[in-house]
């Protein structure tokens, strides 16, 4: 048998509809067995597999930080067949859950730095487990920005820590901005990376961490690069077709490295020096 | 949980056009016809809309036989959907036949929303037919 | 040296020099003795061109990626098969015929190079000379009876001499034989119990390749109904019953769209006879549908039209 | 002291078969209407000349293999292991296909998460090679490092002499499994013949992959991609049939309130491979999945092994339907005639 693909079975317990339209839920979930929940320990930016038994399985990353309690958040969007029947699940429902898997985010080398975190829609996913365990240990970093850009007001993710927790933390501060705005909307309406620039975070001594689209992602570098960031300073994560997560099933390859295990985090310092097959 | 010879009942998955065939075996039901009730109907809007690996699927899943029934020639809800069926099922029969599947396992039969009593006759015809060629094992999705 | 060839040459290159031309579908000579397909796009390159026994004649499905996004004008040589196959796609669609440039050429059988190499060892070379083949093999040349050594599927071929060509080089060399039916007919005269053993041994062998499905010209479906994950209708699942849904669907589907050209059973890489499932499709087709030649494209295909009069043998 | 060898004639080899099948299954390769596949033996003779259509390495990472099994009830689900692997002998697979397991084993026997289904049948399985006295018309095991009489990835290796086989243990379970069948013994000089029969056996097609792993990190770019993968047809035959492609795909496959997740193979050529939701392919086109699958048997695999990932078995020379199989691609790059 092969043991690593073999989940954890998992119990949801709660999900929340982030965005209202219901293309964006967080799932709150326990593995049953409580050794294999005490032995799960992740780092943020680190993924799991996700199942519904008889529909099949897909990567995800963990949304909560490690910091607090053995409960697992993913918010997942309704993007496929696994995740579509996902959404239609309901809190008591049976799920598996293997992992946890990638490099996650290098925090350990970030003490004393600046943070700026730069994400767009479901991109703030991976970003709100370092964010938290960040601001959970607040005084081992610098001061935190958060640039965060959803298509409306109402499809911004994590409202309640965007709009409350997180800008009253200490030396943090959250920019958020709408690709259109509604009636009520009175912060700033334009795309993430322009904006970005906009905000003009000083480059020395900061760490840029930016997760969304592809294409967003591919703007806020070159972005990155005109405010004076350094490749090394620069991190992203990737996200590939996964099956096994364990770096076996030969998928997820960008060049020599396997996304599930050698990433899903890189400096875009060591993505140049990869095929752009991605 | 054990069936014995003597109780087994072949399974039938009949596909029924929505505007006849269906129509008749909901006649069949409230006329109080008799006929096995090892019968599980599948409603497609058309004899056309069956598509042959429907009954390889249901071979799969545990049918014993498969019938397709639709609309007489002329008398197509969509004026021709009966008759294309007919070219399909004519070559799917055969072709059947030729993987080994035996003859008599696949029916395909025209019976109109006013035939109740030909609906019950077909599935009893059947039946008794299938009883007679035994459970169907090819094609059957084994366990894992 | 076939006579013709310079003549194809020639115009290949006159063709190649022509505004709005994008390729050239070929032969070119490969290593150990293969002719590949090559595609030329530049008038000097018509000098490699080459076709003798050992090019494998699948040129027609090249067509597909090479009109992709494009607008241009494109060559294919042609044989019997594969000028039918260039019927098919033009017929289902896939592809203009205005934007084809087809030349026509003869054939006189497609060699079966494992049988050549079991026999003569490591191939060099195989020509075409008058009626015989001329291997360059093992370091030795041997003067070969094609008859022995040609792909099964030529033995019976229907249509040698390419048809609805925009040109032709060369003659006939191989007169049209009807479609042989016998090993259908003999499968058709065991059991059921035995038949069905038959394709089982068969199926149990499939490694879902898909070489069968992606060399098929009559196989041209942007989405596959093989490839769907929903609804399932094959998966992934490796089981009998599902190799059987998949052999058969495959036949099925190209029922009354198959031009013989054999091709899927001369890719596959475990010997599994694709071709039989074709042509009993196609003899049942012949006799029920009153067709005469079932793998000549028609304006409609069998299963696409009807008769009021249609057999209901079935009843 | 020398290794002792024994001597299994013809007339006797059923024998050994059914001696060696009475406490584990054998797998050995049978003719199948004219095609060579690796089978369980159940008294039919194998047929032991040229090399299976598909390599051995079936036997150890099946097409198909149950992950778990699954019983769904409402707010419920219960998880079965898969079965036990049976204990096996694996004979007259070809030393390419066995110098392929050592490959896999880097791959998937080292890092943090075993392939411990691999792993089982790797432990459970007794490798009996039968080196080759003759090649295939494209056999290039040589060129990359593998020897017709080579015992990388054996336990036993027959070598044939005449009719019979001469058997010599490569590893001590070898040892063991070969004493334990009471064979007669083979005289030194015959092992020694048979044996150098096989060592100096010539193989037709011959690459340097050298230079080319040197050169083919600069060459994403290449126009020779998008030129050779033009008559790539997009199927699945090369990494199929080959000792050494390992990609696999995680499916669950219901049977009403139950059934199995499984791992299948899957093919790095298909379009599907890296589809992901919403359409996106980091591969879009066939010009990068060819290239994918040449790059990392010749490139990605090197850099972190230290040799390619292939081992001249010249499966794919025979059955690429266009002629794009491995020898000619390293020819094409540079790396011989």
């Amino acid at each position: 048998m092969y043991r690593a693909l073999v989940p954890h079975v998992a119990t949801i317990q709660d999900i929340k509809d982030e965005t209202g339209a219901g293309d964006v839920k967080t799932f709150t979930v326990a593995i049953d067995d409580a050794e294999a929940a005490a032995g799960f320990r992740h780092r943020p930016g680190q993924c799991a597999m996700v199942s519904l038994f008889g529909a099949g399985e897909c990567m995800i990353s963990i949304t909560s930080p490690p910091t607090r309690g053995p409960q697992l958040q993913f918010a997942i969007k309704n993007a496929g067949r696994v995740t579509g029947l996902l959404h239609e699940a309901e809190p008591g429902q049976k799920i598996g859950i293997r992992g946890p898997y990638g490099n996650g985010f290098p925090v350990d080398a970030w003490h004393g730095q600046r943070l700026l975190f730069v994400g767009g829609g479901i991109g703030l996913a991976p970003l709100r487990s370092v964010i938290n365990y960040c601001l959970d240990k607040r005084e081992l970093f610098g001061d935190i920005d958060i640039v965060y850009g959803a298509r409306s007001p109402q499809d911004l993710c994590f409202k309640e820590e965007l709009l409350e927790v997180w800008p009253s933390q200490p030396r943090t501060r959250v920019h958020l901005t709408v690709d259109r705005g509604d009636g009520q909307w009175q912060g700033p309406v334009g795309f993430v990376p322009a904006f970005v620039e906009e905000i003009r975070p000083a480059a020395g001594g900061t760490i840029a961490v930016t997760c969304g689209p592809p294409i967003m992602i591919k703007l806020v570098l070159a972005a990155f690069e005109r405010l004076g960031f350094a490749d090394d300073q620069v991190i992203t994560t990737l996200e590939l077709k996964m099956q096994c997560g364990v770096g076996k099933c030969g998928r997820c390859n960008v060049g020599p490295k396997y996304v599930c295990q050698d990433g899903p985090v890189f400096s875009l310092a060591e993505l140049r020096r990869l095929p752009a097959e991605y | 949980m054990s069936v014995g010879e003597q109780s087994w009942k072949p399974t039938i998955v009949a596909f029924c056009c929505n505007w006849c065939s269906y129509a008749g075996a909901d006649l069949a039901g409230t006329s109080r016809l008799q006929y096995p009730a090892t019968v599980r109907i599948i409603r497609v809007p058309c004899s056309g809309r069956v598509n042959p690996q429907f009954i390889v699927r249901a071979f799969q899943r545990g049918a014993d036989g498969v019938l397709v029934a639709g609309c007489h020639p002329g008398d197509c809800h969509y004026s021709t959907g009966n008759y294309y069926a007919r070219r399909r099922f004519l070559l799917a029969t055969r072709f059947l036949e030729y993987l080994g599947i035996e003859p008599g396992r696949l029916w395909v039969r025209w019976i109109s929303g006013s035939e109740g009593h030909k609906f019950a006759t077909v599935i009893k015809e059947m039946s008794a037919a299938l009883e007679r060629l035994g459970p169907n094992v090819k094609l059957r999705e084994g366990a894992l | 040296m076939t006579a013709w060839l310079d003549a194809l040459r020639d115009h290949v290159r006159e063709f190649l020099s022509e505004p709005g031309v994008d390729v050239f579908i070929g032969y070119r000579a490969g290593r150990r003795g293969r002719e590949v397909p090559a595609f030329l796009t530049r008038p000097e390159q018509a000098s490699g061109l080459v076709l003798g026994p050992a090019a494998s004649g699948a040129l027609a499905k090249y067509v597909l990626e090479e009109a992709a996004g494009t607008t241009g004008r494109l060559g294919v040589l042609a044989r019997g098969c594969e000028a039918l196959s260039l019927q098919r796609l033009v017929r289902d669609l896939r592809v203009e015929r205005e934007r084809l440039h087809v030349v026509g050429v003869p054939c006189a059988g497609v060699a079966d190079l494992a049988k050549l190499e079991a026999s003569l060892g490591a191939l060099e070379k195989v020509e075409s000379c008058g009626e015989r083949w001329l291997v360059t093999a093992g370091g030795n040349r041997h003067d070969v009876d094609p008859s022995q050594f040609m792909e099964e599927r030529c033995r019976d071929c229907a249509s040698p001499w390419p048809q609805q060509c925009n040109i032709s080089f060369g003659q006939a060399v191989m007169s049209p034989a009807s479609p042989d039916y016998s090993t259908v007919a003999a499968l058709e005269a065991l059991p059921a119990d035995e038949r069905y053993a038959f394709w089982i041994r068969q199926f149990e062998r499939c490694l879902r390749c898909f070489a069968c499905r992606q060399v098929c010209p009559a196989c041209s479906c942007v989405e596959c109904s093989l490839d769907l994950v929903d609804p399932p209708w094959l998966g992934r699942e490796i089981t009998v019953p599902a190799q059987a849904m998949f052999h058969y669907t495959r036949a099925l589907h190209v029922a009354g769209r198959c031009v013989d050209c054999g091709q899927c059973q001369k890719v596959c890489p475990v010997g599994i006879p694709v071709a039989l499932l074709n042509r009993k499709l196609a003899r049942d087709i012949q006799e029920l549908f009153d067709v005469q030649n079932p793998f000549v494209p028609g304006e409609i295909e069998p299963l696409g039209k009807f008769r009021a009069e249609d057999r209901e043998e079935f009843m | 002291m020398a290794t002792p060898a024994y001597k299994i004639d013809a007339g006797r080899l059923p024998a050994v078969l059914d001696d060696l099948a009475r406490h584990r299954q054998v797998i050995t390769r049978m003719d199948r209407d004219g095609v060579n596949v690796f089978a369980r033996y159940t008294g039919d003779m194998p047929s032991l000349r040229g090399n299976g259509a598909v390599s051995a390495r079936e036997h150890f990472l099946p097409r198909m293999e149950k992950i778990h099994g699954y019983q769904l009830a409402p707010g419920e689900v219960r998880l079965s292991p898969a079965g036990p692997v049976e204990p096996a002998v694996l004979f007259g697979a070809r030393p390419c296909d066995l110098a392929a397991l050592e490959l896999l084993d880097r791959v998937l026997l080292e890092g943090e998460f075993l392939d411990t289904a691999y792993q089982a049948r790797r432990a459970a399985t007794v490798n009996m090679a039968l080196a080759c006295d003759s090649a295939g018309p494209g056999c290039f095991c040589r060129s990359v490092g593998v020897s017709p009489a080579g015992t990388a990835g054996s336990d036993v290796i027959l070598y044939p002499s005449g009719q019979a086989l001469l058997a010599v243990a490569t590893t001590a379970r070898g040892a063991e499994l070969l004493e334990s069948l009471g064979l007669p013994g083979a005289a030194k000089d015959e092992v020694d013949r048979a044996q150098d029969a096989c060592e100096q056996l010539v193989v037709p097609v011959a690459v340097e992959t050298g230079p080319v792993t040197a050169r083919l990190g600069q060459r994403l770019d290449d126009p020779y991609w998008a030129e050779a993968s033009r008559r790539c047809l997009g199927c699945g035959i090369c990494t199929y049939i080959c000792p050494t492609c390992y990609c696999f795909a995680v499916h669950d496959i219901n049977r009403g309130s139950q059934g199995a997740r499984v791992r299948c193979w899957d093919s790095c050529m298909f379009k599907d491979f890296l589809t992901m939701a919403g359409g996106h392919n980091p591969r879009p086109t066939r010009k990068e999945r060819f290239r994918q699958r040449f790059l990392h048997k010749l490139q990605y695999y090197p850099e972190q092994y230290g040799s390619p990932l292939c081992v001249g078995c010249g499966r794919c020379l025979d059955k690429c339907p266009a002629g794009l199989d491995m020898a000619g691609v390293i020819m094409d790059l540079g790396g011989g005639q």
